[in-house]
C-alpha cells in the first residue's frame, strides 16, 4: 500500500487531494456522488461576515478549455454557516476548511475570530484573491503591502493553520507569497481566477453583468503551474496547487512542481467524482513508480 | 433518487423536423420517480468548444425499459453535437437534476403552455399528471409548422392546441395571441408553462394579475447543474435561487416579474 | 461594399487584419496558401540587433486549447533582414512591421535606428514583453519605469509609426500603456504570451527546455479580451488586439472591447489561411449587420 | 507542388496489428512530385486535448488514383483519435512539407534502416527509387512480430531483414543487432534511416565512423510544420535548423551527433 499521507503545517491530511472553494458547496451538494470521507479535504464556499447577494446574472461564459465566473462571493454570511451547516457538516470524515472573504480588513478579522472557535475547522484559506467583488477581494492580494496587513491582522485572531489564497493577476507572485509567509501564513493555495472578459459579438454586449469575470478550467492549467513552481522555490511554507485540474497526471504535474497537496474546482462541474478518479491515480502512478509515499513527489521535477 | 455521473447508452436519435431531434436514452442503472420539470446534464464530446455540460428536461421516462427520453433543439454548437450522436454511442449524464413541477389533481383545470423546446416538460407533465383530458389545455408554440412536432403521442393527455408565427399551423401569432390564452385564461386554477424568457413572463405576469397558480420552468445557463457553483441564479422575491436545485420550476408569484 | 480599412497613429490599414510576429515567419513562409496582399499588414520575426540561435529544443509544448513556447527569439540579426530579406519582401502590397527586440536600451536604439532608414518599413512593433528571453524582453514590459525608459530612447531614434507591444504578466497594463503612451507610442499591441509551464509527469522533468514559455492560443482569449477592454479604457492610442483568434467572431469581439487592428498568431499553425477567412466574416458581418464602416465597431461595447 | 490546406477524403482505414494503421487520403486537388522523407501535417478533430496538428510521413503517393498513404502508429492522443476516423470522413491536411532523402542512383548500394513508424519512409523510398533490389537492403525492427507491418507490396524493391526485441520474428533484439548492421554496414555506400532516436543516433555515429553517406529522417515537435513557428529546431552544426523545411531529412555530417 502506498501512503498518501501529507501535512500542511501541523495538519495531516490523508491524501493531497481537496475540493476548492466556490465549486463544491459545503459538501454536501456533491455527497450523493460519492463518499465525502474519501477527500482530504474539502474548502467550503467563500464566506463573509454578513449574507451576500452576490452579482447579478448572467455570471458565467463558457471558454475555450475553461470558463468565466463572476458569482461575487454570493452566501449567507457567518452567522448562517456557524448555526444551520456546520453542525451537519462537522462531523464528515475529511477536514472542513472554510474560505474567509471580506471587504475590510476589520471584516477579515471579524469573521476569523468567529471560525477560529469552531471546534470542528482545523483551518481557514484567507481569500485575498477574489477578482469578482468591487471591494476588498482581489484587492488584497496584488500588492504586498495590503497582503501582509490583512494576513498580519488575520495571524493575530487564529490560532489553528491558515491557508492565504494568492492571485494570479500580479507581476510577481512568489513577492507576494514571501510577504504572507514573512507575516505568519502556515501555506499559500494558488491559483485563483484570471481576471477574463466575454463579449457576445452579435449584440455588442459583455456576456457577464459584471464585464470581466474569473478564468478558470483547464485553460489557466499552464499558467497556475508556472506559479506553483516558482512559489514553491520563494517560500518555505506548503503549497497548495490548483488551477485546471481535471485528472491525476494534472494532479501529478502540481505536485512535481511542489504543490503538497491540490484542489479540484471547475472539474468538479465536468465530473463531481473526478477527486476520487484521481486519488486512486495518484496511487496507481506511485505503485507503477515504486514510491512510497506522495510526499517524494512533491517538488520533485527535475530540471 | 441519488444524482449519479451515469454513462447512458443512446439507443434512438430521430430528426423530427430540421431543427428538433428525440433522443433515448437507455440507463444502466435504475431509474425511478422523475417528474416533470427535472432534467439531466449532458456531456458533450469531440468539440474543443464545447467544455461545459448541456442541461436538457426529461420528455418522458419509460420506467419499464429504464429509458429517458429528450427533445433537443439546435440552438448552438453544443445541441448541434449532441443530434449528431449515433446509436450505440455512450452520452454520460448527470441525474436526476431540479425540482419538478407540482403535480395537480383531479380537481384541476390546468393550462400547459409551450414554446420551442420548452414543449417538452409540458408534454411530460401532461402524462404524468393523468387527468380527466378535458381538464388538461395544451398550448403550444412554434415559428411554423416546420418546426413543429408530432405530438400524437400524448394527444389522448388533453386537448392541443397550436400557434405559429407564420400562420402555418393553428391560431397565427405567438401563444399569448391565441384565445385559449387571451380569452380563457381565468377557466383554469393551475398553469403550468415552459419556453422563450419573453413568453413566460407574459404568461407569468398575467398569472400574478389574475391571481391564478402559475408555475414556470426556467432555462438559466448553469455551469455545473448541481448547486454548486450558483452561476443559474434567478433574482427571487427571497433573493438569487439557483435554477439548477431551487428550480428551474418556480412558482411566478416567487419571481420578480 | 462595406469599408474595411482602418488606420494607426498616420498608417492606413486596408484592413484590420495582421498576422502575429513569431507565427508567421517573414510572410514568405505562408504565401503558398493566400496571396499576401490581402493582409492588412505582416508583423515579421522578431528581430534582435545580433544573430541569435533562440533557446534549445524542445521549445514546444501543447496544453489544452493552447500551447507553450519557448522559442527565445531565434533570428539572423538585423544586418540579415536588411541585405536578405528586406529586399525579397519589401514589395508586398501590405505593410511590413518589424518586431524590434533587445536586452538593453542601447540594442533597442541601435536596431531601430537600422530600420528607421528603411523606405518600405512603415512601422516598427517595439517588443518589450517576450517572456522567453534570459536578459531583457519581458523585464522591460513589467514596470512602468523601465517601459518608459526604453520607449522613450526609441522614440527618439524612430520617426515612423511606433507600436508597442505589451506584456500580459503585469498586475496592472493600463498603467504600463498610460506610461508607452506619455513617451510617444503612437499604438499598443497586446497581449504578448503569458508565462506558463509544462511538466512530464512520467519523467518528472520539465517538457520545454527553459522549464517555463509563453502561453498562447485561444486558451488566453478571456484574457486577452480582458485586457484590451481595460487599455482602451485607459490610453487615446489605437490598440491592436491579439491572443488566441481563431476566427471573425474572434477578431470582431476584440474589435468591440476596444481594438483598431487585431493580429492572428498561434491560429496560423492550425490553418494559415484563417487571416484570409477572418477578412471575409468581418465583412459578412457587417453586412449583416449594415454595418458601413469598421471604425464603428471599434470599441462599440455595450456596457 | 504549392503547400496547401487541403480536405481530404478518407477512403481506407486498415487495422494492420496492434498499434499499426494504414490510412488512405483521397486528395481533390493533383498531387505531383511527392518524394520519400516528405510529410503531411493532418488536423486531429474531436478532442479538446489536441489543439495542434500531426505531422506523418508519406508512406505512398499513388499518382493515378491521388492517393496519399499514411502509416499510423498509436502512441499519444492524436495518432489514437486519428486512427478512429472512419471511411467517408474528412481529413483535413498541409502538405506537401518537408524535405525528402537524397534518392540514390542505379550505382549505388543502399542499407535502408527503419523502426517503429520510421518504417513508413523507408518503405516509400525503396519503391520510389527503383533500383535493383539486389542494390537495396531493408532493416526493420519492432518490438514484435505482432508489431511488424505487413511488407509483401514492397518485398519486389529489395532485400528484406527483420529484428524484433523478443526475438518472435527475424534476429533477436534491436535493429543495431542484426549482422546487417554490425558486420555488412560498409558493404553500403548509402545509409537512410528512420525511427526512434537512440536508433538513429547509433547508426548516424556508426555512419560518421566510417565514413559513409547517411541520411536520417527526424520526427521533432512541430506547432506549425511550415517554417513559421520555430519550435521543431535540431542543432546543427551550423545552429537551429528546422525539422520541418530543412529537414526532417538530415545529413549525419550536418547533425551534432
Ligand atoms: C433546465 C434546462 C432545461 C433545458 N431543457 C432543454 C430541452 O429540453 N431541450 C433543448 O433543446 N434545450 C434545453 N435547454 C437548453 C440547453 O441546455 C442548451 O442551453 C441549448 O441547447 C443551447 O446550447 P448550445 O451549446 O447549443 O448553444 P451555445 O453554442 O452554447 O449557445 C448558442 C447561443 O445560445 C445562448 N444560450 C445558450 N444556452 C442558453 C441558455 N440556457 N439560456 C439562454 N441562452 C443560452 C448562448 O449565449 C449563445 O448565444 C435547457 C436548459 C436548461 C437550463
Ligand atoms: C516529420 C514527422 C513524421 C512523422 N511520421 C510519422 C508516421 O509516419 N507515422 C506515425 O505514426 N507517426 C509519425 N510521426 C509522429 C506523429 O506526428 C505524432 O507525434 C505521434 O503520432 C504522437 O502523437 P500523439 O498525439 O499520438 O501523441 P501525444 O499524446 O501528443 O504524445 C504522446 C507522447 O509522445 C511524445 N511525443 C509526441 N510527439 C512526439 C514527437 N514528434 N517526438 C517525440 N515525442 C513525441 C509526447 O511528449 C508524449 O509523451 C511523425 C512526426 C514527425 C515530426
Ligand atoms: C464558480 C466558481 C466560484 C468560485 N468561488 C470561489 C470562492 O468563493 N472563493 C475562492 O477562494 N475561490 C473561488 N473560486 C476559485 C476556485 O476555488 C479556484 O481557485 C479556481 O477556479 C482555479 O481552479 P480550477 O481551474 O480547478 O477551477 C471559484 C471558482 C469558480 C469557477
Ligand atoms: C511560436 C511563437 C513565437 C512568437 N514569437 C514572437 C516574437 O518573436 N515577438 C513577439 O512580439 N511575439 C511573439 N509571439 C507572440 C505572438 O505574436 C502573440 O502575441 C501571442 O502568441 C498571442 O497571440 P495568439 O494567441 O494569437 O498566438 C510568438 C508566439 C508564438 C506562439
Ligand atoms: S448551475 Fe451551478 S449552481 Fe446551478
Ligand atoms: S514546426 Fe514550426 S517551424 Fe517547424
Amino acid at each position: 500500500m502506498v501512503n498518501l499521507g501529507i501535512k500542511i503545517h501541523e495538519l495531516d491530511f490523508k491524501n493531497p487531494v481537496l475540493t476548492a472553494s466556490g465549486t463544491c458547496g459545503f459538501g454536501e451538494e456533491i455527497a450523493d456522488f460519492f463518499d465525502l470521507s474519501l477527500l482530504g479535504g474539502i474548502v467550503v464556499k467563500g464566506t463573509t461576515l454578513k449574507h451576500r447577494e452576490g452579482n447579478a446574472y448572467p455570471r458565467m461564459a463558457e471558454t475555450p478549455s475553461g470558463m468565466l465566473n463572476a458569482v461575487g462571493l454570493q452566501n449567507k454570511g457567518v452567522d448562517n454557516f456557524i448555526s444551520n451547516i456546520y453542525p451537519r457538516i462537522k462531523d464528515l470524515e475529511t477536514h472542513i476548511i472554510v474560505n474567509v472573504n471580506g471587504s475590510t480588513i476589520e471584516d477579515y478579522v471579524a469573521l476569523t475570530e468567529r471560525l477560529n472557535e469552531l471546534e470542528k475547522i482545523p483551518a481557514i484559506e484567507l481569500n485575498i484573491s477574489c477578482p469578482n467583488v468591487k471591494e476588498g477581494g482581489m484587492a488584497f492580494g496584488i500588492s504586498c503591502v495590503s497582503a501582509e496587513a490583512v494576513v498580519k491582522a488575520v495571524r493575530k485572531a487564529y490560532s489553528k493553520t491558515l491557508i492565504v489564497k494568492l492571485s494570479p493577476n500580479v507581476t510577481n507572485i512568489s513577492e507576494i507569497a514571501k510577504a504572507v509567509e514573512g507575516q505568519g501564513a502556515d501555506s499559500v493555495s494558488l491559483i485563483n481566477t484570471l481576471l477574463g472578459m466575454a463579449v457576445n459579438a452579435e449584440s455588442r454586449k459583455p456576456v457577464l453583468s459584471t464585464v470581466t469575470g474569473g478564468l478558470s478550467g483547464p485553460a489557466i492549467k499552464p499558467i497556475a503551474l508556472r506559479m506553483v513552481w516558482q512559489v514553491y522555490n520563494a517560500v518555505k511554507i506548503p503549497v497548495m496547487g490548483m488551477g485546471g485540474i481535471m485528472n491525476a497526471t494534472d494532479a501529478l504535474e502540481f505536485m512535481i512542481a511542489g504543490a503538497s497537496a491540490i484542489q479540484v474546482g471547475t472539474a468538479l462541474f465536468i465530473d463531481p467524482t473526478i477527486p476520487v478518479k484521481i486519488i486512486d491515480g495518484i496511487s496507481e502512478y506511485m505503485e507503477r513508480h515504486k514510491i512510497q509515499s506522495v510526499n517524494e513527489i512533491i517538488g520533485s521535477l527535475q530540471c | 433518487m441519488k444524482k449519479t455521473v451515469t454513462d447512458f447508452l443512446l439507443i434512438e436519435n430521430k430528426q423530427l423536423n430540421k431543427d428538433n431531434f428525440l433522443l433515448v436514452l437507455q440507463s444502466p442503472v435504475t431509474v425511478s420517480d422523475i417528474f416533470p420539470g427535472q432534467f439531466i446534464n449532458v456531456e458533450i464530446k469531440g468539440s474543443p468548444e464545447i467544455f461545459l455540460r448541456r442541461p436538457f428536461s426529461v420528455l418522458d421516462v419509460d420506467y419499464k425499459k429504464q429509458t429517458i427520453s429528450l427533445l433537443v433543439k439546435i440552438l448552438g454548437r453544443g445541441s448541434k453535437k449532441l443530434t449528431e450522436a449515433q446509436p450505440g454511442e455512450t452520452i454520460n449524464a448527470i441525474f436526476p437534476l431540479g425540482k419538478s413541477f407540482t403535480l395537480p389533481d383531479n380537481k384541476d383545470h390546468i393550462l400547459l403552455i409551450g414554446g420551442g423546446s420548452g414543449v417538452a416538460p409540458m408534454l411530460f407533465l401532461s402524462k404524468t399528471c393523468q387527468l380527466n383530458p378535458a381538464n388538461v389545455t395544451v398550448l403550444i408554440g412554434a415559428r411554423s409548422v416546420s418546426d413543429h412536432i408530432d405530438i400524437s403521442e400524448y394527444q389522448s393527455y388533453g386537448m392541443f392546441y397550436f400557434t405559429t408565427e407564420d400562420g402555418s399551423l393553428g391560431e397565427k401569432g405567438y401563444v399569448t395571441d391565441h384565445p385559449v390564452f387571451s380569452e380563457q385564461f381565468n377557466l383554469y386554477n393551475k398553469i403550468y408553462a415552459c419556453g422563450p424568457d419573453l413568453m413566460m413572463k407574459a404568461i407569468g405576469r398575467k398569472a400574478i394579475d389574475e391571481e391564478i397558480f402559475c408555475e414556470v420552468s426556467l432555462e438559466n445557463m448553469m455551469a455545473c447543474g448541481f448547486g454548486v457553483c450558483l452561476c443559474c441564479v434567478e433574482d427571487t422575491k427571497t433573493g438569487h435561487k439557483c435554477v439548477c436545485t431551487d428550480g428551474p420550476v418556480f412558482n411566478v408569484n416567487d419571481l420578480k416579474w
